[in-house]
């Protein structure tokens, strides 16, 4: 191939880089003069949805970003927010929803390493993983594949890098049978005065490059992220690029002994769009110009160009502006660690970047008319029509409340997700001291009381039905999640996950989840401090589920005072917070039972949310309790019947039907709700204070024996649900 | 009958096991091993008498299960 | 009881390593880098677990070539003890100072839960605060930890009471439902015909503390201390 | 020069990946699959020119690193 970087910038090879005629006129202002084939490459992939956030943004500055503990909000390549003694938490997730299904270990695992880098780029050593997954219907002919690699995928990445990755969800539904998504997440722990951002500064500072070396991987594979699926998806197959966690975990450890000296200015790891996305942020987040020589990037393949090299994605990769004279030093860690290192330029005030290859100047751009000016678009949106409220006579109760309840717990979406996390190693580094399979993980803030804890939620039937009500609900879940385990939530990222962002009714639901999101957040104090928006997830015109997916994240200063969901001795009474109505419009039972999707969902009172969410983290943090479990898909039977698996005894239950009939009660959805196991002698003491703050409380039975009794249905043995509760994944990807 | 397939990175495609055993090799001082490539090697015993007929099946193998046709080639050879 | 520990690229359970070295012994560990051609005097060395250099071409292949093993190998050879957990086992059997090879679990899946472990012969420095037979509860986590030796020697471990421990039931029997990734014999960890090399591929580091869910590694970690001191 | 080297498991090593692809390919309902092995295979590029010397070279590194003698066979062709 003959490589010119001067053709003729014809119509057609502009919008084959995905570039608008408004937005090419844009380029052409910016630079005075056509492009060269390389600024060409460069405006595109800068200017993609997926970089620019041209489609979000608008809706985006909408969410609520401040707290007092908040230290760095949306804007860094992660959140990050203090929890005290100098320390700070810093956090992210992001989708690697295309690649994933087009190659499921390689697109998965590759998630996992780019929200790595994400997070250690500011200094921080991850020290958990989370992971946020919809496969399409178990039917779909794809969806065992998709499965089984995207699992191994993680874990092969997850499990070497040695970050353990602890938790999760898994949701199944027909919306994703052509569009997947994979969202990861990472937490990672710094010291506050150790944290280190992306805004290159000092003329004449050396530019330096680290990590593996750049091959043709993943070229357009930002703006493959931003491009609607089709049935020649197969021909972008080579795209897909593949990791080594090997290299990344090094890279981890290298930069942080650099990060450990005082030698870094600025650092950026090379994600989507690579160096050109990386290095522009840099430049322009400082006010600055950089001059690289392109002929100094440690290549991979002979007799790559230019215009290859800036758009390439090869993973494992980071961009450094050392203090100067400060390079041998430097050189010196990456050596240690087998990792190139390369100067490849350095800080100009022309606030340009500058390319040179072989000689020649083969791309010069401002940056910052680039980064500030790229488009933002007002894109038309309707609302999503209102549904009315389903009424729970309008559902027909089950032939038999014992099947019921076992075809629930042992359907897809409910059943254990063991088969998933026992891939992953959840325990590596020795501080992950709750696993998975409970509300929230818990990890330790190593060699201190204090502990994070973490949850990812979206309810994404909701969000269809309701997108206001949906984007409230899922910012809520993570919150009763993170408070039903003990800690106090402190603050989100998410993921938003929806379809074509052109058509107006998408675009509704992206309004409108926002709007729901925005509102909890505010109610519960809960600001947004990173994230990550994935659109035109949709084949042939059919959009997943509106899925914006948030990850939360709570703090322990005593770890010692954390609960999990299993009850620790026989006669503990339960005591369930919240009241219930109800309420099965889009819920799990009307889905699993009359396979319907109908209705409106739960409401979301926010204010009663925080009420009784505060009162139980208060009643744990006291000792009051030794168990707790919220209430969420599946309704109350289920979370009853997922504490007595937990904790491998039976229970004796008495629910009053008499304002609701038996199956609205036992799996209707109603939020606010939690489910307490505590000590006999404390009960009393916790209903009445209850009374007095004005939660609605009820004493509903006892744990012990070996059965899970409710009354008005068949007495089940705790054995008979772990077994249904573990078949069915186990069953289903047997043979794969 | 007997098939044996190879199965390797496509071109361009970054291989770490490849790279980490190149790297490997010269630590332990083998000088001048300018690449390594690693693959995978599958042998297979058919019942299958009909050697276009062995010679199809494995290709559908390979298409289905054994190499992931995004980033691996394969070649099959029968015997 | 004066400890070292060798950390090579991709090593991951390192930390753990040092920091149940450190509580259970008092001492901070020594870290050898994989690429240092010293070992300051120690008691035990112990090879941790995690995927040096990313576990490419076998397990343990690249790291049992390492400079730091040779030094290893003739502190095990001068009677010195040397404990391998997890990928430190890999390396371990590479390096034939044990016996065998670990192979990719059966179900060809990494596997991470916790096992219930028979303390198979208390009879040795590493094995002795427990009781004979007692089963324990050990969390693995592991993707090639499929105990292969051939007949013959998988004969002489068991004769020579070579076999430390071996996974097992909640009733302490070695069914092959209780197998959890096809290791013959249903081998979790085996010691050299000297008994000052223990290798084992779950994780007795990560079991020290209440609050990591129980405590039955401590017990592996108080033998050495009987043992050694 | 190039190398190549085909790494398999003796005879009587249980081979898991084998054994599962099997499992799979029948459960694909790929019929009469009597048995499957599973091996790698290792290119090399060889800056050495001499056939002989790029044998024993490739012959020592399969010795030292690419296979573990306790379980494995090598074989080497060199091109
Ligand atoms: N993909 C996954 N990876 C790891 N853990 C997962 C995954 N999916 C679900 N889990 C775990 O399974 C448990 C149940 O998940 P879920 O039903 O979503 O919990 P909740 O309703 O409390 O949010 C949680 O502990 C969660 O972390
Ligand atoms: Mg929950």
């Amino acid at each position: 191939m003959t490589w010119n970087n001067n053709v003729e910038i014809t119509d057609a090879l502009v919008k084959e880089h995905g570039l608008s005629d408004d937005e090419y006129a844009l380029c052409l202002k910016i630079l005075g003069r056509t492009p060269t084939l390389t600024e060409l490459g460069i405006f595109s992939v800068m200017w993609s949805e997926h970089c620019s956030y041209k489609s979000s943004k608008k809706h985006l500055k909408t969410l609520p970003t401040k707290a007092p503990w908040v230290i760095h909000g949306p804007g860094e390549n992660a959140g990050v927010i203090d929890i005290g003694d100098n320390q700070a938490i810093i956090f992210k997730m992001e989708s690697h929803n295309h690649p994933s299904y087009i190659e499921p270990y390689q697109g998965a695992a590759t998630g996992v390493g780019g929200i790595l880098r994400d997070v250690f780029t500011m200094g921080a050593r991850p020290i958990a993983n989370m992971n946020a997954l919809r496969f399409g219907s178990p039917d779909h002919a794809k969806t065992k594949h998709l499965l089984s690699g995207v699992v191994e995928g993680i874990g092969g990445y997850g499990n070497c890098v040695g970050v353990p990755t602890v938790g999760g969800e898994t949701n199944f539904h027909p919306s994703y049978d052509g569009n997947i998504l994979v969202n990861a997440m990472n937490v990672g722990l710094a010291d506050q005065d150790k944290i280190f951002l992306s805004a290159a500064a000092g003329i004449g500072n050396p530019v330096i490059y680290v990590g593996s070396k750049t091959g043709r991987d993943g070229i357009h594979g930002a703006t493959m992220a931003s491009a609607e699926f089709t049935e020649d998806t197969e021909e972008k197959r080579p795209t897909v690029q593949v990791g080594d966690p090997f290299t990344e975990k090094l890279l981890i450890e290298a930069c942080l002994e650099l990060m450990s000296t005082d030698m870094v200015v600025a650092i950026q790891d090379m994600g989507a769009a690579g160096l050109t996305s990386s290095s522009v942020e840099m430049a322009s987040g400082g006010g600055v110009g950089f001059d690289f020589n392109l002929d100094m990037i440690p290549q991979r393949e002979e007799g790559m160009t230019p215009y290859e090299m800036m758009l390439s994605e090869s993973q494992e990769r980071m961009l450094i502006v050392l203090k100067p004279g400060r390079e041998a030093e430097a050189k010196a860690i990456f050596d240690k660690w087998d990792l190139d290192f390369a100067v490849i330029g350095k800080i100009t005030e022309t606030g340009n970047l500058t390319l040179r290859f072989k000689g020649e100047v083969v791309a010069d751009i401002p940056t910052q008319p680039l980064a500030d000016n790229s488009p933002e678009y007002d894109r038309p949106w309707v609302k999503t029509p209102a549904r009315a409220f389903l009424k729970p006579e309008d559902v027909a109760a089950p032939a038999d409340m014992k099947q019921a309840l076992l075809k629930m717990i042992g359907s897809p979406d409910l059943c254990s997700r063991d088969w998933i996390w026992q891939q992953y190693d959840h325990q590596v580094m020795a501080d992950t001291i709750q696993k998975p399979g409970g509300d929230a993980a818990v990890v330790r803030v190593h060699g201190t009381e204090k502990a994070v804890a973490i949850s990812t939620d979206c309810t994404p039937r909701y969000c269809y039905a309701d997108p206001v009500e949906g984007g409230k609900q899922a910012v809520v879940e993570t919150w009763r999640n993170l408070t039903a385990v003990g800690a106090t939530p402190l603050a989100i990222t998410d993921c938003l996950n929806f379809g074509n962002p052109e058509r107006p009714e998408i675009m509704g639901q992206f309004v409108g989840c926002i709007e729901g999101m925005k509102e909890a957040c505010i109610i519960l104090d809960y600001p947004v401090v990173s994230g990550n928006v994935s659109l035109y997830n949709e084949t042939n015109g059919t959009g997943i589920h509106p899925t914006p997916a948030i990850g939360g994240v709570g703090l322990f200063t005593d770890s010692s005072k954390m609960v999990t969901i299993a009850p620790q001795k026989e006669g503990e009474v339960l005591i369930l917070v919240g009241e219930t109505k109800g309420h099965l419009g889009v819920s799990l039972y009307l889905d699993i039972m009359e396979g319907r999707e109908e209705g409106a969902p739960p409401p979301v009172d926010l204010l009663l949310e925080k009420k009784n969410g505060d009162f139980v983290r208060a009643q744990i943090n006291a000792e009051n309790i030794a168990a707790c479990h919220d209430i969420s898909d599946g309704g109350l039977y289920v979370a009853l019947a997922e504490m007595a698996m937990a904790s491998e005894m039976g229970m004796a239950v008495t629910l009053d039907y008499e304002n609701v009939p038996q199956h609205a009660f036992a799996f209707g959805e109603d939020q606010a709700r939690y489910i307490l196991s505590v000590p006999a002698d404390k009960a009393d003491a916790i209903l009445s204070k209850a009374k007095a703050e004005g939660v609605v409380c009820a004493n509903i039975g006892r744990v012990g024996g070996k059965d899970f009794e409710v009354n008005g249905m068949s007495s089940i043995s705790v054995s008979e649900l772990l077994t249904t509760h573990q078949g069915w994944m186990k069953d289903y990807m047997g043979l794969e | 009958m007997k098939a044996r397939v190879h199965i390797t990175l496509k071109n361009g495609v970054l291989d770490p096991q490849g790279k980490a055993i190149q790297h490997a090799l010269t630590a332990l001082d083998f000088g001048g091993v300018d690449d390594v490539r690693q693959g995978k090697y599958i042998e297979l015993d058919l019942a299958e008498t009909d050697r276009e007929k062995a010679l199809a099946s494995v290709e559908d193998m390979c298409k289905k299960l054994l190499s992931n046709t995004v980033i691996e080639n394969y070649v099959i050879e029968i015997e | 009881m004066k400890s070292a520990v060798i950390v090579f690229p991709a090593s991951n359970c390192d930390r753990d390593m040092i920091v149940a070295l450190e509580k259970i012994t008092g001492h901070k560990p020594h870290i050898i880098w994989h690429q240092d051609e010293e070992i300051p005097d120690a008691d035990l060395i112990a090879l941790p677990g995690g995927f040096s250099f990313g576990d490419y071409l076998r397990c343990g292949a690249m790291a049992a070539r390492s400079p730091a093993i040779q030094k290893v190998i003739e502190h095990a050879n001068r009677g010195g003890n040397v404990i391998g957990i997890c990928n430190g086992f890999q390396v371990l059997t590479e390096t034939g100072l044990l016996p065998g090879a670990l192979m990719r679990n059966k179900s060809l899946k990494f596997i991470c839960k916790d096992v219930n472990l028979k303390v198979e012969n208390n009879d040795t420095a590493f094995t002795n605060a427990y009781g004979q037979g007692q089963v324990i509860t050990i969390p693995m986590a592991h993707h090639d930890g499929n105990y292969f030796a051939d007949d013959e020697t998988l004969k002489e471990l068991e004769d020579d009471g070579r076999i430390a421990f071996r996974y097992v039931d909640k009733a302490g029997q070695a069914t092959a439902e209780a197998n959890p990734n096809g290791s013959r014999n249903n081998i979790a960890g085996i010691i050299n015909r000297r008994k000052n090399i223990l290798g084992m591929m779950p994780h007795p580091e990560r079991l020290i503390e209440d609050a990591q869910g129980g405590i039955d590694g401590l017990g592996f970690f108080e033998s050495m201390i009987n043992a050694i001191n």
